[in-house]
């Protein structure tokens, strides 16, 4: 899924997975606070869902 | 192919004299040139309706899930792979399905015969050998078959039925190897450009569903593309809403598209939905090995895992 | 008047002063009907489109209004498009099937305001056709390749002209103060033979269909007659009669837009009821009411079959499930008796 | 030219709980002005599409009658994005109303006739207008003797009780609930629809009888009115199918060559029988 996403334009590092099993609380958070950063350092999505302005599609009433 | 017609005609008549099948799904003549149609035959002297062409491009597994009949299906490669898959996935009861397998030399693609004749209209063709002769108001021209077929039947490494019950004609050799040259060359281009293509081209889609409904594993009591609660994409035909409806039906198909092409097939605006599809067979192939309706013993993608699945995906430590 | 093939972009980029001008434009293997940026683009080499001009006075995805909402009161804003249009180059059979829909839309009780503001604002210029196709059938539903119905004024192309016949007063609107050459008396006779050498090879017979459809709702034959289709909207999304829509609201919180989009009878949710209950549960009800709707629900109520023979339906079906041959299935069976 | 897509703002003043399974709440709307009550003129049997600002529409039968100014009434069932929506809704918000919509029960045949209304479940809505609206001492009088039947699997599913309580006191109305089984603290006529009109027997003589309620109870209900000599023109219905439009032009409500939405949805017994069998 990872694969076809970034192949249909989505930037790399926008989407992530990761195994973090119940138990590991410190980890779960570590991925956390790395993903965020990572893609606040992307910025905002240019890519492949239009950004949704206030109201609907085109017409930004 | 006269001598397939032939074999398939007489193995159809067969099964129904002898009632081992209440219906033979087939292919009839088309009512426009280079089109043949998928038939119904229940009597065996309809059996004579039957043929086999260049145009037989539908995957009639399609009609295969949960008939309550006995039914034999006349199944191309890739056709064949869609059952075995169906199989898996208990959507066709093997003992009540007939296969008679047809090995399969590529089935011709109507938007690169409109290309060939930019614009002239097609009146009559016929099939002679390895080659198509086009007729029109006043034009007829020989073209050799091979530049005609779709992308799909020209990187096919299965034109052997992998199941079957009867084989008529001779199997083919099988190229070896794997063929996604398409799905590579797309795959080097920058994302901006490869984003831009595909929002240019998913612009053009008209949200008619004929790729869903002619693909057989799309058989979803509700789609997710219906569902109102939630709703999870948008109903108009929206560029984005178009392309992330095929990325999620193309989601849905991993591990279990057979690659049969039936639905750029059925498109009516001709969009390039290979470049999706392949990708993800590419990947599947890939990351699991696995080759969806090749081995019917085989476990699918999805519902195995093995210890040593690759997980680059992952973040690491 | 006459137009000068070679001075046919000029002419459309005088028209685009006063209108938008829609006309067929090649794009990847197919023609469509878009509006033009200039003459240049636009092309009458072609056969026909792949979406019907339907689609420009009644668009596959429309914002019907917009509204936000708050505890004072909702503020609801139409988006009418009242702006002058030309539609250039249609085939006489699309013209036709815009009179049709002017039935649906302009009914005995309600009318609706955005179909029939572009239709008032639009000026039809038919194209005859010199060589109707193998899939064309308009002439056995009373239409032919230079029928007149529904078009403001006609093209007859005869080699390095057009020659225009003026129909109705938009027409004479449109093309007074352009100032076109007049027609002398040998493109006259041009243009009649082209109109005589013109002929649809392919008949239909549909009369009598009608009352085998009034009884034959119950016939086992539909049973047989569905069973390929595969139950997608490729016929009825590229028909210039259909006309089906559904409603959608597209908002965030309580401020958005309802939109109209395109629908078809052929999918299950199409009559889905809240409580689960389908009156048309499988493909065989849902491509019987496609057949009934077109060639007797509509003659019923309009005294007109709800198709213009343009063939679209058959070029775009997957599994080239041929409306001619479904209908002469139904011809050829002696009507059954109902229930 | 008049834009019939367009909605009519109104505000939700009540959002009562009809039923003990929550399942149904009947809404009251109140109109901004007087403009705009003066431009829903209605009869009982029509309905309207609710809009949701945000969700979407539906249609619902109107509720109240035309008798009641100054407010419309809907009960509605929770079944899918717009009626959840609905539900939820807090007194005071602000909603659309497109309509009135459809045809009506047909009052001028109705004028000078016995009537007979059977009504099941939660379609009681515009048998409830009907009901209210011949029940107006201004409409009393020319109508006939009115018989009400009205049937739910269990009391607490009743819709409008306490104007059920109010009618059974009256003399000229014969009112007969029931409830499909024995339920206690219910000490009324127990039975299903079908069974107790039959026992009921309403005389068809220059009667009408109305029925609405879910395809079963009219499955049965239907054989007993016929035995009882009502003939297919006196015998009224209303469809329910999926609607969006409303107004006859979108093709979803469409049986034979009618639009429930716009030709109906009230149908005479006659007039349903030369539709297919397809809502």
């Amino acid at each position: 899924m990872k694969n076809l996403l970034e192949y249909m334009g989505v930037e790399e590092g926008r989407v992530n997975f990761s195994w973090v099993s119940a138990a590991e609380g410190g980890r779960f958070a570590e991925v956390v606070r790395e993903v965020t950063e990572k893609v606040k350092a992307l910025g905002p999505n240019k890519g492949l869902i239009e950004e949704q302005k206030a109201g609907c599609c085109e017409c930004r009433n | 192919m006269p001598e397939l017609t032939g074999a398939i005609r007489e193995a159809a008549k067969k099964l129904l004299d002898e009632k081992k099948v209440d219906v033979v799904i087939g292919f009839a003549p088309g009512s426009l040139p280079l089109r043949s149609t998928p038939c119904f035959v229940r009597r065996p002297e309809d059996a004579a309706g039957l043929l086999w062409n260049r145009s037989c491009e539908n995957n009639l597994a399609n009609y295969l899930r949960k008939r309550s009949d006995k039914a034999a299906v006349v199944a191309k490669g890739c056709d064949s792979r869609a059952i075995v898959e169906l199989i898996k996935e208990n959507q066709i009861d093997r003992e009540n399905l007939f296969i008679i397998g047809v090995p399969c030399t590529g089935m011709i693609d109507r938007q690169k015969v409109a290309r060939k004749l930019a614009g002239r209209e097609l009146l009559a063709a016929e099939e002679n050998g390895d080659n198509v002769i086009l007729k029109g108001r006043d034009f007829s021209e020989t073209v050799p078959a091979a530049e005609l077929l779709h992308d799909s039947c020209l990187s096919c490494r299965h034109p052997n039925p992998v199941i079957y019950d009867l084989l008529v004609g001779e199997p083919l050799p099988e190229k070896e190897g794997v063929d996604f040259s398409d799905v590579n060359a797309f795959e080097a281009k920058s994302p901006a450009e490869r984003r831009a293509y595909l929002t240019e081209e998913f612009s053009r889609c008209i949200r008619c569903y004929a790729c869903r409904q002619a693909c057989p594993m799309c058989y979803c009591e509700e789609c997710f593309v219906d569902c109102s609660t939630p709703q999870w994409i948008g109903k108009s035909s929206e560029a984005q809403d178009n392309l992330l409806f095929q990325a999620v039906r193309v989601f849905h198909s991993a591990g279990r598209c057979a690659d049969c092409g039936a639905c750029e097939r059925a498109c009516p605006m001709g969009l390039k939905l290979h470049l999706l599809t392949r990708k993800m067979v590419k990947d599947v192939q890939e990351l699991f090995g696995y080759d969806a309706g090749v081995n019917p013993e085989e476990k699918p993608a999805l519902a195995d895992f093995k210890a040593e699945d690759p997980q680059p995906f992952l973040i690491k430590e | 008047m006459i137009i000068n093939k070679n001075e046919l972009a000029g002419f459309l980029d005088r028209l685009r002063a006063g209108y938008q001008v829609y006309a067929p434009v090649k794009e990847k293997d197919y023609t469509v009907f878009k509006e033009i940026g200039s003459g240049e683009e636009a092309t009458l080499d072609y056969c026909n489109s792949k979406i019907p001009p339907k689609g420009i006075l009644f668009p596959q995805t429309e914002k019907l209004f917009s509204y936000s909402c708050g505890p004072d009161g909702a503020r609801v804003e139409e988006h009418i498009d009242d702006r002058k249009k030309v539609i250039f180059g249609l085939r006489p059979c699309d013209a036709k099937s815009l009179v049709l829909l002017d039935n649906v839309f302009n009914n005995d009780k309600y009318q609706d305001p955005y179909y029939l503001t572009r239709r008032e604002n639009t000026t039809l210029i038919g194209l005859g056709c010199n060589h109707p196709a193998q899939t064309c059938f308009c002439t056995s539903l009373g239409g032919g390749p230079f029928d007149t119905a529904g078009l403001d004024a006609l093209l007859v192309d005869t080699g390095d002209k057009y020659v225009v016949e003026v129909l109705s007063d938009k027409g004479k609107a449109l093309f007074s103060g352009l100032a076109l050459p007049a027609a002398g008396d040998a493109e006259r006779t041009a243009a009649a033979a082209v109109k005589e050498a013109a002929t649809v090879d392919c008949l239909v017979n549909l009369n009598g269909l009608k009352e085998k459809l009034d009884v034959n709702f119950y016939d086992p034959i539909w049973d047989g007659l569905h069973e390929k289709c595969l139950g997608c909207a490729a016929c009825t999304y590229t028909c210039p009669t259909c006309h089906c829509f559904d409603i959608v609201d597209d908002a965030v919180d309580a401020d958005g837009c309802r939109v109209r989009n395109w629908d078809a009878c052929m999918f299950p949710i199409f009559t889905l009821h809240g409580s689960g209950h389908n009156p048309r549960p499988t493909g065989k009800e849902r491509f019987r009411q496609r057949v009934m709707h077109k060639f007797k629900y509509f003659v019923d109520n309009f005294n007109a079959m709800a198709c213009v023979g343009c063939g679209r339906c058959i070029k775009n079906c997957p599994v080239n499930l041929d409306i001619r041959n479904v209908l002469a299935e139904i011809q050829g069976s002696e009507a059954r008796s109902d229930k | 030219m008049r834009n019939p897509y367009l909605p009519l703002p109104m505000k939700l003043v009540k959002n009562f709980t009809e039923t003990d399974d929550k399942l149904i709440h009947t809404f009251t709307l109140e109109f901004l002005s007087e403009a705009d009550e003066a431009s829903f003129k209605y009869t009982p049997g029509q309905f309207a599409e609710l809009c949701v600002f945000g969700k979407g529409e539906a249609p619902f039968g109107i509720a109240s009658s035309p008798t009641e100014p100054g407010h419309l009434k809907f009960s509605v069932a929770k079944v899918g994005v717009v009626s959840t929506a609905l539900h939820l809704m807090e007194e005071g918000t602000i909603v659309g109303v497109r309509g009135p919509l459809g045809n009506s029960f047909p009052i001028e045949d109705f004028k000078g006739k016995n009537l007979v209304i059977i009504g099941g479940g939660f379609a009681f809505t515009t048998l409830r207008a009907l009901t209210a609206y011949i029940l107006n001492p201004a409409n009393r009088g020319d109508f006939g003797k009115l018989t009400v039947i009205y049937g739910a699997r269990t009391p607490g599913l009743l819709l409008y009780k306490e104007e059920l309580a109010e009618w059974e006191k009256r003399d000229d109305i014969e009112l007969v609930c029931t409830i499909d089984r024995p339920a206690e603290g219910w000490n009324g006529r127990v039975g299903f629809v079908p069974a107790v009109t039959k026992e009921v027997a309403p005389s068809a003589d220059n009667a009408y009888a109305v029925i609405c309620g879910p395809p079963v109870m009219i499955k049965f209900t239907m054989p007993e009115l016929e035995a009882l000599g009502f003939p297919p023109e006196r015998i009224i219905m209303s469809l329910e199918n999926r609607m969006k439009c409303g107004i006859g032009m979108c093709g979803r409500c469409n049986v034979g060559n009618k639009y429930v939405c716009k030709d109906g949805p009230v149908f005479t017994r006659a007039e349903l029988n030369q539709l297919p069998n397809e809502y």
